[in-house]
């Protein structure tokens, strides 16, 4: 975070050409895979995410279920290729946290008290990083949760405001992550108004919290729209197949 | 993999309920306000063998930090500047329900989120690091042992990273000219690492009730807790919310505020405590 | 250690005697011919960050092949030679069975077959991989993420490592007086990487019958598997005997006929994929 | 595989002065350990391996049994010194790998069905290896599972055909095989006629691949009556104690 | 051991100034958590020791278990900042053997028979690390235990005894292990007559041995003494509490 | 973490009583007397690949014990001597309750109490370890291979690990212009590398009982068990007390002088054996 060496916005423009309240192209597949119960395929810009989901169903460690409640398995994982220099596949710290971060985003939705004893598994692949992997991975998780049945409260969409040469910037990718002065991944059920997911990397004034939180809203709300939309086409190919 | 944790403490519903209803009447079941942190208390210097080390006592979470620096090269991607290495670790002394093993997601979980205050804040001047550029710099540990948990693990550990980091002061070297370096530790550099004071401030939510440093009963009954990382200054250095809940749009301001003043009085606190002792 | 496996996906008796009685009158429950394989589609640089990357679908089977070069050191004993190094990850996404960790024997043991094929195929050759005699080579990391599984991954995979190889370019470098090396992603050699081509085809046998390309139905009957590197130039470069049975003395020249044949079909569909889009 | 620098037949005699379809000297001796249950030690000239059968047993992960069969759990390892560079003690990818080869190139012998809900373990610890080792392993495992009794539809053994310059040669060893063209490693069950490992890291012409396979056969067989009449000594020396 | 380079006695007195008979300071304080069901912080001179006891309780690995008696589970443990290089916190082989050693210090005094199918698990972190670890944490570890409530035969306490520049000396520090000729380390329940711990690392004659052991004794049985003065000034302040 | 072991063999309570009420009369179920050791074996140069080597039986216990010596680099405190790395696998073939895996807590205590022996008796003398000073030396590997299992693996290891390092000699080594160095493994030092002779005995407690040398079916019934390092000069190069008991005081000066009796025998007797074959 935060060299500053690299000139991020000039003339109100990104280095990509992007305003600064403006998402990357967005392109969500629901259904990509034949085992899985539920996924989803989610690009932002060239960030690439999959996510399947298995469950409920009963795991072989036994020892985690709980009586009252599905209990919620979640990885995410970076792919050896999907990163600048090779990754290795072991899970590295971030690997854990983020897999931890991305499932407490998706538990206040899921209404895991109709499967008692069972195990509802979420898989993350990225597939390619360019900045806000974990974000793309909520919204991606959040489909295939849909898809494999799950009755949830409500769909979570993620993204990231950045801030760069010292402004707010809406879907931050990797350049504008590493030189830029703050990430602040964002995840929201925007039906509850309910943020799942909140993390801050760098410095920002209360001010600028307040306007980077309003800003990453904005992007939710037109993500979650093509997430209904996904869905919907979903739903409809299946009704064409019959 | 993460997996939803089965409750750790599970405190009887009657009791759940009673405590629920107080929070109702803005009382916490250890008699503290809504935005009462517990008592501080700082022992400096408590492990000899490190080049600064604190216990830190949140209430009875009991957190020991000790600082370890290394000669070591400088990351190829960062030739001119040292590196700071946060490492929290979970002693099964410290909780019935800690294992022995490696540092599992909340260990993680931890000391990442308290490496993120420092490093963000730019705490320490990691550009001061080097010895020799390009080649040798000063590598700091910051090795976070929690002893006895009581709650608000977080918190604890990032007043114990503070406060060792204030203490902290770089060893005099010579290169010699074979390049070899010498460490003088009992000769160390008058100015102090730290140039920025920074600490996280947690917040626990119970439905719509919000209480401040959470204690190991009151963590068994939370829905979602909210870290932030403040800075001397003021400014928001690092945020993260965790646990199986959510945070409501509408309440964020409020919660972000109370971190802010906490932060400050927390700051405060343990900058009067370094100096008494 | 090796431990014989539960039978992974248990087909009910009525329908494997279906099945069977089937493959009796020469036809497989999925309409194909006994030497027959799935239709192969092929998707170019589908990963930004890869050298080289392609993702198969071998029917439903999806892998997903990515290809990194990385400078390097030579080994010891091959001084003027770079390194390829094959790697599978079973992801979790592709079967109710894969479970979170390192690759077990099964993903271990395709790995090893693709890269054995490549190896001794020399579809690459490793001498022009050396970019500063004795000092700096090329390492070529074949990365395969086995993203759905319907079966057949071994001839999947290698499909996958085969394509992702013929796609691939080494950079342009510039070695400077301080020895430094620079390298130019987006300048690239001219002449592709792979001097011949090589793929594994798999034959499944139940009972006395085989079938080529088995699919994940099928594989769940299977007595043994038996895995065929071909090269262009109708040459065997590999042999795998796999699964609980046996191969008869007898039925071998059919098998490896049957194979070869497929093999070089693979090839043509595989090099008109790669060429079209 | 394949330097092809050093000079491995001359004058149709092999660098240790065999000629090309001659085995190396082979002994083998059958119950060399007090506690397994069955054990055979193998040598193929300088390949010296240990072979040992515990079972049918009740393992202590229960899990991993099943309901109509007796599970084999097989591991091929390679002693820290009985390679040129030490070894590490822990498990390669290779003896990963092999532990499975082996394991399935007895399972077609060993009638599993006998002994449900069980364990059958090959403990295969290679003493000394200069080539040749997983199929010295599969003879001496094939005698120890005798030794333990286990009833078995026939002996399997094991020799590896080599290409070395251009000609094709039984049983290579160490230098044949770093500097041969192809390394063809093979067990039979000569009693059946079948073939329960085959492996090739080399190229070969279909035509050679033939040949090859017969040259293998043949080596199998003279294993296959060695092994018989260390069985037979063996016997002979139980009824002498008796 | 035994460098040798360095003057270890001057005159009769050691480097930091103690008599060859002469403890370091000790300092024991008992009960020093909250949550543990007993704990002991034990200093000799700047080594630093903390243990801490849960149980008699039911471990989430059953198989451990065992139908006759209590399970003693007990993880010697240095921490990073203990030693004058950073330890990295993965247990080594030299934590692992004494994690052994100090349990087997421990099983003869516990009166395990009274809580079968149940584990009583002792934690020790090594706070700093200067000489006589294993000892201190003996003496440690036996009070957290007299704390837990665990019904005990006799408390056992340690101290090593080293061979200096020729002499034998009690309670020998780092530098002094370090330079010196050996070090014995053992432990003792005084009341029982019992040595429960005794190692040797270095050379003795066999009359040095004699002497070495009779020197621990006497350390051993002041260390005692104190132990049993901390559990009784923790008793009292029991009582005032009250 | 260690973890009080099930009893490994149980042994049924009668046959217990008989063996117990057999030591009252100074008789053991084996027949040997209370201070006999078992029959020694020893095989040289059992592995071709190793430096040296030998197969050891004490009764019937198998332990194979290989030394490799390999060119290294001194550690950073110890610049003029070579290392010596003693590791111990209880191999699967040896037991019924061994399991693969890496060695646990009984084969690291056995390595560690075989290593400090030797390296405390100085039976190898490290400095004439080093080829290149401060840059170069012999690393000495010494593996000893548990291959049967029928008690005191401690003493057959130490015997083993003696036997082999009284086998070794260094090769002779070229150290080139260039830095390089050649390894002669044909030609090797006069000299060998022991200078120092070095065994442990290994005492059994049953109740006021002991027995040298214990076998499993006694090692079953121990208390305790007592190692002593004995060097051929008469002194004690190491102690170590193991198992679930305790040494009385007043027994310790008995123990010692047995084991020192015993260690002379055994070393007499190794010598004799490796002049003899």
């Amino acid at each position: 975070m935060g060299k500053g060496k690299v000139k991020l916005v000039e003339g109100g423009l990104r280095h990509d050409g992007r305003r600064l309240d403006e998402l990357r192209p967005i392109t969500i597949s629901v259904g990509v895979l034949k085992n899985a119960n539920g996924s989803a395929l989610v690009e932002y810009g060239r960030t690439k995410v999959l996510a399947a989901v298995y469950g409920p169903r009963e795991p072989q460690m036994k020892h985690i279920l709980l009586p009252n409640r599905a209990v919620i398995r979640c990885r995410y994982h970076m792919a050896s290729f999907s990163t600048y220099e090779r990754k290795s596949p072991t899970l590295s710290r971030r690997e854990i946290e983020l897999s931890k971060v991305i499932r407490e985003a998706l538990e206040p939705v899921i209404i895991s008290e109709l499967y008692p004893r069972t195990s509802i598994d979420v898989f993350i692949e990225v597939i390619n990083a360019d900045g806000g992997t974990r974000t793309a991975s909520v919204t991606a998780a959040s489909l295939a949760l849909a898809e494999a049945g799950i009755p949830m409260k409500g769909l979570v969409a993620g993204v990231a405001v950045g801030k760069i040469d010292g402004y707010l910037a809406l879907d931050i990718d990797e350049v504008e992550d590493m030189y830029g002065e703050a990430d602040m991944p964002v995840a929201i059920a925007p039906s509850l108004r309910q943020i799942t997911l909140l993390q801050l990397n760098g410095v920002l004034t209360p001010g600028e919290f307040t306007q980077a939180l309003e800003l990453a809203r904005k992007g939710v709300e037109v993500i979650h729209e093509m997430q209904k939309e996904a869905l919907k086409k979903k739903y409809l190919d299946v009704k064409v197949e019959e | 993999m993460s997996v939803t944790p089965s409750a750790e403490f599970l405190i009887p519903k009657l009791k759940s309920d009673v405590i629920i209803s107080m929070l109702g009447r803005g009382v916490r079941p250890n008699g503290r306000k809504v935005d009462e942190v517990r008592p501080i208390t700082v022992i400096k210097n408590y492990i000899p063998n490190a080049d600064s080390s604190v216990l830190v006592k949140l209430g009875n979470t009991q957190v020991l930090t000790g600082i370890k620096l290394e000669v070591g090269s400088p990351f190829p991607d960062t030739p001119s500047e040292g590196n700071l290495m946060v490492n929290a670790e979970f002693v099964p002394t410290a909780s019935p329900v800690f294992e022995p093993g490696p540092p599992d997601e909340n260990a993680i979980e931890l000391s990442r989120v308290v490496d993120r205050g420092i490093r963000e804040a730019r705490a320490v001047d990691l550009s001061k690091l080097v010895i020799i550029p390009g080649k040798k710099v000063w590598n700091i540990w910051v090795d976070i042992y929690v002893l006895d948990h009581d709650g608000n693990l977080t918190d604890a550990s990032s007043i114990g990273a503070l406060a060792a980091l204030m203490l902290t002061k770089l060893p005099e070297v010579e290169v010699r000219d074979t390049g070899e370096i010498v460490v003088d530790r009992n000769n160390r550099k008058e100015q102090p690492l730290l140039n920025r004071s920074v600490v996280t401030v947690t917040i626990g939510k119970i439905g719509n009730y919000v209480l401040v440093d959470p204690d190991l009963e009151e963590e068994s009954l939370l829905d979602s807790k909210f870290s932030v990382a403040v800075t001397d200054d003021g400014l928001i250095a690092g945020l993260q919310k965790s646990g199986m809940g959510y945070l409501a749009e509408d309440e964020l301001p409020l919660l972000v505020n109370m971190a802010l003043n906490k932060g400050k009085e927390i700051l405060s606190i343990v900058k009067a405590l370094l100096k008494d002792s």
